[in-house]
């Protein structure tokens, strides 16, 4: 196994996470495609750990951290979601254009 | 014989069969259990004529009704994901087996992480009902898989917390660790070695078997399935094998809760004063008796206790079991440091 | 490194599996018109993602992936997507079809610009000591040593994720209907 | 060595030691900030005080009185002080070797510790008599401010151990008597009276700042110490130097000390409260020009004194004498005509004055400084009095008083022991230190102002009787009904009677009191310790000669004013022709000087008007001219045209852009995420490219 076949992986789902996250009208799925980016970067992290192979084991930890963040973040980003649902009766972020003049 | 059994493949064949043969089995097993001592404690006789004696035959005789039923789907139903439900929740009860250790030997995989594992794999259920009652297209459904959905994330914090209280004890996630921190003797000086984890952690293994009981969406925390007024929650717009694999899945759930419960808080296969050699020829035994005491008990309570009401079931998880289950690991803490 | 070479070894056809597994569930998350398909394919990508950290040695991460990722946050997508009354039949207007050559050609950048830097900065580097999981001490030690700042931090974090979650969802409730609370 | 100096140590028979003077000294420093301390917390608190502020300048007035006794006994006690204390604030390197080193500092020696105890007790006294005095009077606040401004200048003054300090504490003085003689300003002739004294002596300071620069580059150093010591090593070289900076420093004693014919300001002066004027003519300001040439005393006897000037007609010390003996009697004659009560004891002052320039310049320096000494006590006690009197009758004129003697016992009782001292008859304390001088006058040989000065000691107890006479004595013609002034106004004149009665026996000839030795030890602890003559014992002779004039001059007095003081008849008799006229004009000294203003100063103010209204103004109105010109041009031109057109057009052109700009603000989430990702990208591509 050499290290490179894992980043490919990880940048082609972090590149869909992009894709998503440009494409979709719906906040609950542009949340699902941070989170396919998150993951994505998780996967770099244990990657790029597996050749370093820090006595810490670094990028495991980090892998940690950024899964709870991640886990935070959703927590948050669908409260505000569903806050603004009550509010608009939607959750396309077309509809979410409150920061414009 | 032993090169055989050594060789990867062969192994991984022959505890695959294992697995598939025990978790029907321990799922009927159960399930005629459970309707013989519900008829018990209802003062009825029960199933009594399939097979001649007992009526033992009853369940093998359900299950082939099942598979002789036309599967139905709804027409407004999403089909794809309908029929992904049921696999989704059977795969977190089977993967679940694979930790489950029934001897120092008889383990499918003794993983590092193996109680971490068996908590992870057993949440994707979770997901399992929830999409099942919304593929169904039916708002009975969609309220009992919501309300499932609800009530498996509540109960599975307090669940994991109660198991961290173990963890501290013994110093591993492994469950054949877990066991062996476990395992004590009589010896000349006394008692050696350590005690089964319900006497150190009483408190935890009260939360961990509540919280089980609500995993398992049995009563007195069946809101999800509440027949009286939901019908019969997400599984309602199933029937056939698929909502056998509910069934069976439920059985098979409940064995393998009890038998994590067992092994954690009561020494699994361990027992006192069985010779450590003969563990693995002793040990499916012993782990059996305490997982029928334990599904004794959970069926007991079946009858025992009436349903709470939704919110009384969050309150009951989120204002006491989880403060209760952070308690229990401050306390274990501070007991594993000072001793 | 020939790719026979790379191919007879046979935990790279496990890895070519996952991958492909895992890439398809990518592209149905990003793509799918059905939001609940989107949610189960993005089970499937982080099941995949989990199963590439085993093969990197990484046990305790794929199963915290598992345990959070697919035990809680997607559930918690799930009850987002329901609450806000997603259909259960395809749903037209999910995509922004206007935006779609752009983020077409930006994801295409964005993967041609990680992959060129990936194979730059690594090129044939082997993956050192497979199948030799890292023991979960190390973790622990790690976490509660090294890290225990952040990690208090990221504990510190969560808490207030769930506390402003909690605010910002509950429904502000009339005077009338808080008496009416407060009397069952 | 100087023979000169070397005989003066032998002859002595004061030996001088020179020591540190322990802790005192050290802390003589105090006397110097304290007033400024007071200063500022009257301005900052005094409003809301009782005494509005007066507490503060009693209390650094108590606080200078405790150290200066205490060295004044130290020195008075066989530990002769000298004690110099320097801190170097700046120095400017102007000549090689001759930097202009600026130095604070404080000097305790016998001179200044003298100075010291006289500041602080008159100062206390008057202080405290103010409170009393100014009650109820109009900026109290400001008025106590400026009187410890007054005091705490007085003080830098006499403890300025270098020259340049001197200055500073000189000007001080300046400043704080034009606020304080103008202290009444709603009065047009009060603020002219202020005006008249800040004038006049600037004219003398510009003599005393240019001989000051004259004499410290000269020697190459600005302390009295080293200046001293030049001026005793007598190097023939700095001679004519010194000869200048010593007169030029003398036309700036004059002014302060209102020698003839800078007395001028000094009677305008009385214009400030009586306070003011007791504490100016008894311990501050006017003593300050005597206080300068008894501090440079070896520059004017052993450099400059014999040095002949005015082509060889008279010599510097001749010049000094001379104008002190001219002071002292046309003075103490002006005095005999003046109505107003504070104007006689002015002019008294100014005679008194000259009496101590006189025996200083001709070489008397304990004559001089003590006639200092005991004179700030009973001129103090004078004009408190007569601050009483006209406390109580509400006006400075004699002809508004009369018969005050009952009414006012205290005033009257003090007031006569005052004049008694001044008139000099024996044993109080005028009368030992005017005898002083008369013998120092006789011993150096100035016989003709010898006689000057017994001329001078008529006259004095001459016009203090005839003051007595018409203040206390006859009827009352003033109006209301007056009284005897509060014990805060009372006490302060017993307490100054006290040394106005013994001060001249602390050197009376061959009396001595055990180890507390007599004023001359004391003042003998010196930087450059120059002996003067001191006689042995009493000459009575000299004396008898003064005392009998001083008796002659009150029985005169008594005659002419004493039976029937209160007709103007009595005063008509003294009309003599000539010289009565003259008296009553100031000799035109007030004309001359006008005269003298008027023809320089007007052309000169004529001639400058016209320079001014003619070249200058043209110069300034022809460049506003070409200004307002290049102005309108600049601004139609450039301004409007060019720099707001730029302007304009920026702003224009921000808009324009601003409103292209703003379509790229959509509003849209996903199109900002669009945007920052391709910059990432583009950073990490350029990154891996360029790396």
């Amino acid at each position: 196994m050499i290290v490179n076949q894992f980043l490919v992986v990880a940048a082609a789902l972090f590149s869909l996470g992009v894709y998503g996250l440009l494409v979709r009208r719906n906040a609950v799925m542009v949340l699902l495609a941070v989170e396919l980016m998150l993951n994505a970067v998780n996967l770099n992290l244990i990657a790029f750990e597996s050749v370093l192979r820090t006595p810490e084991a670094l990028g495991q930890i980090f892998a940690i951290f950024v899964i709870t963040v991640a886990a935070a973040e959703v927590g948050i980003g669908l409260a505000i979601i569903l806050l603004i649902f009550r509010n608009r009766r939607s959750a396309n972020v077309d509809d979410f254009n409150l920061m414009k003049l | 014989m032993t090169d055989l059994l050594s060789n990867f493949w062969v192994l991984l064949v022959l505890k695959v069969l294992v697995v598939a043969t025990l978790i029907p089995l321990a799922g009927m097993v159960i399930g005629f259990a459970e309707m013989k001592l519900s008829a018990k404690m209802q003062n009825r006789v029960g199933p009594y004529f399939a097979g001649g004696r007992w009526g033992w035959a009853q369940l093998i005789a359900d299950g082939v009704k099942f598979f002789q039923k036309e599967d139905l789907v709804p027409a407004e139903a999403d089909r794809a994901v309908f029929k992904f439900a049921p696999m989704l929740v059977f795969i977190g009860t089977v993967a679940l087996f694979v930790v489950l250790p029934a001897g120092p030997d008889l383990v499918v995989q003794n993983l590092d992480v193996g109680i971490f594992y068996a908590l992870a794999i057993s949440s994707i259920s979770t997901i399992g009902v929830l999409v099942a009652g919304w593929s169904s297209a039916n708002k009975y459904s969609l309220m009992g898989g919501l309300r499932a959905a609800g009530q498996l994330i509540a109960y599975e914090l307090p669940l994991v917390l109660s198991v961290v209280g173990v963890v501290v004890m013994a110093g591993t996630m492994s469950l054949n660790g877990i066991v062996e921190a476990q395992a004590g003797w009589l010896s000349e000086t006394g008692w050696q070695g350590g005690l089964p984890f319900v006497i150190p952690q009483l408190l935890g293994f009260v939360i961990f078997m509540i919280a089980a009981l609500a995993e398992l969406s049995r009563i007195p925390f069946d809101m999800p399935i509440a027949e009286s007024e939901l019908v019969m929650g997400y599984v309602t717009e199933y029937s056939g094998f698929r909502f056998l694999f509910f069934f069976l899945a439920e059985f098979a759930n409940m064995f393998s809760m009890s038998a994590i419960a067992a092994t954690l808080f009561l020494g699994g296969y361990w027992a006192p004063f069985v010779p450590a050699d003969m563990l693995n020829w002793a040990g499916p035994a012993i782990l059996a008796a305490k997982v029928g005491a334990l599904v004794f008990l959970m069926i007991w309570f079946r009858w025992t206790f009436p349903r709470f009401r939704e919110d009384q079931l969050q309150s009951l998880a989120w204002k006491w079991l989880i403060p209760l289950s952070l308690l229990n690991i401050v306390l274990t803490g501070i007991f594993k440091v000072a001793f | 490194m020939t790719f026979d070479v790379w191919l007879s070894d046979p935990v790279n056809w496990v890895y070519l599996a996952i991958g492909a597994a895992v890439l398809l569930c990518g592209v149905r998350v990003v793509t799918s018109q059905n939001v609940v398909h989107a949610a189960l394919f993005l089970v499937g990508a982080l099941a995949g993602s989990a199963a590439l950290m085993l093969l990197l040695s990484a046990e305790f991460v794929a199963w915290t992936v598992v345990l959070v990722y697919i035990g809680a946050v997607i559930v918690l997508f799930l009850f987002g997507i329901m609450i806000t009354r997603a259909p259960v039949v395809r749903d037209v207007g999910l995509d922004n079809k206007k935006a779609r050559p752009v983020a077409a050609v930006v994801a295409l950048a964005t993967f041609a610009v990680l992959t060129y830097t990936s194979l730059l900065a690594f090129g044939n580097t082997e993956v050192a000591r497979v199948g030799d999981p890292t023991p979960t001490e190390t973790l622990a030690e790690g976490l509660l040593g090294r890290f225990v700042l952040p990690f208090e931090v990221v504990g510190f974090i969560l808490l207030a994720a769930l506390i402003g979650g909690i605010t910002l969802a509950r429904r502000d409730l009339s005077p009338a209907e808080e008496e009416e609370r407060g009397a069952v | 060595m100087n023979p000169l100096v070397l005989a003066a140590e032998e002859g002595a028979e004061h030996a001088v030691e020179l020591a540190a003077g322990g802790a005192a000294t050290q802390w003589a420093g105090l006397m110097l900030v304290s007033p400024f301390v007071a200063f500022l917390l009257i301005i900052w608190l005094g409003k809301n005080m009782k005494y509005k502020g007066g507490e503060f300048a009693v209390a650094a007035m108590g606080l200078n009185l405790v150290i200066a006794t205490i060295l004044f006994f130290q020195n008075a006690q066989g530990g002769i002080l000298n004690d110099t204390h320097i801190f170097e604030i700046g120095r400017i390197g102007l000549f090689e070797g001759r930097d202009l080193v600026f130095e604070l500092g404080w000097m305790v020696d016998g001179l200044s510790i003298m100075m010291y105890w006289v500041v602080a007790f008159v100062g206390l006294l008057v202080f405290i008599y103010a409170l009393g005095y100014m009650h109820g009077d109009v900026r109290v606040t400001m008025f106590f401010a400026s009187f410890s401004l007054f005091a705490g200048a007085m003080l830098i003054l006499v403890g300025a151990p270098n020259l340049i300090q001197l200055i500073i504490g000189w000007e001080g003085v300046g400043l704080a008597s034009y606020l304080l003689i103008g202290h009444y300003w709603e009065d047009l002739d009060n603020v002219r009276s202020g005006n008249k004294a800040f004038l006049t002596n600037k004219v003398a300071d510009v003599g005393l700042i240019l001989g000051a620069i004259f004499l410290g580059m000269g020697i190459g150093d600005f302390r009295f110490t080293h200046i001293n010591e030049a001026a005793a090593a007598g190097e023939a070289g700095l001679q004519t130097v010194a000869v200048a900076g010593a007169l030029l420093m003398f036309l700036g004693a004059m002014g302060k000390s209102a020698q003839f014919p800078l007395h001028i300001w000094l009677p305008d002066a009385m214009a400030g409260p009586t306070p003011v004027s007791a504490l100016m003519h008894a311990a501050t300001m006017v003593t300050a020009g005597v206080y300068l040439m008894a501090r440079l005393f070896p520059v004017y006897q052993y450099m400059a004194g014999e040095a002949e000037i005015l082509g060889g007609i008279i010599t510097v010390r001749g010049l000094m004498v001379g104008i002190g003996a001219i002071t002292l009697l046309a003075m103490g004659l002006l005095a005999l005509v003046a109505n107003d009560l504070k104007k006689v004891l002015a002019y008294s002052t100014v005679s008194q004055l000259g009496y101590m320039m006189t025996a200083v310049a001709a070489g008397g320096y304990t004559a001089g400084l003590f006639h200092l000494f005991t004179h700030a006590f009973f001129k103090a006690l004078l004009f408190l009095g007569a601050g009483s009197v006209i406390h109580a009758v509400h006006s400075n004129n004699m002809t508004d008083m009369g018969g005050l003697r009952k009414d006012m016992p205290h005033t009257f009782r003090t007031f006569i022991i005052g004049s008694l001292a001044l008139a000099g008859i024996i044993p109080l304390a005028g009368f030992w230190s005017k005898d002083e001088i008369l013998a120092t006058l006789d011993y150096e040989g100035y016989t003709f102002v010898f006689w000057v000065a017994v001329a001078g000691a008529f006259v004095t107890a001459f016009y203090m009787t005839r003051a007595i006479a018409l203040t206390f004595f006859g009827t009352y013609k003033g109006h209301g009904h007056p009284h005897e002034s509060p014990t805060i106004m009372t006490g302060p004149l017993w307490v100054l009677a006290v040394p106005s009665v013994i001060a001249g026996f602390l050197n009376v000839p061959g009396l001595e009191f055990g180890s507390f030795h007599n004023f001359t030890t004391w003042l003998a602890a010196r930087v450059v310790p120059l002996g003067d003559h001191h006689p042995e014992a009493p000459d009575w002779g000299l004396a008898a000669i003064g005392l009998g004039a001083a008796v002659l001059g009150i029985a005169l007095g008594w005659l002419v004013f004493g039976r029937d003081a209160d007709t103007q008849e009595a005063r008509d008799r003294l009309e003599i022709p000539v010289l009565y006229p003259l008296l009553r004009a100031k000799y035109f000294m007030d004309h001359i000087a006008w005269a003298i203003v008027g023809f320089t100063m007007g052309p000169a103010a004529r001639a400058m008007n016209w320079v001014n209204t003619y070249i200058l103004d043209g110069i300034v109105n022809g460049v506003g001219a070409i200004t307002m010109a290049l102005g309108r041009f600049v601004y139609g031109g450039v301004d409007q045209r060019g720099i707001d057109g730029f302007f304009n057009g920026v702003a224009m052109a921000s808009d324009a852009a601003g409103s292209a700009m703003r379509k790229l603000q959509t509003g849209r989430v996903q199109q900002y995420a669009a945007g920052f990702m391709v910059g990432a990208l583009v950073l990490v591509a350029a990154v891996a490219i360029f790396r």
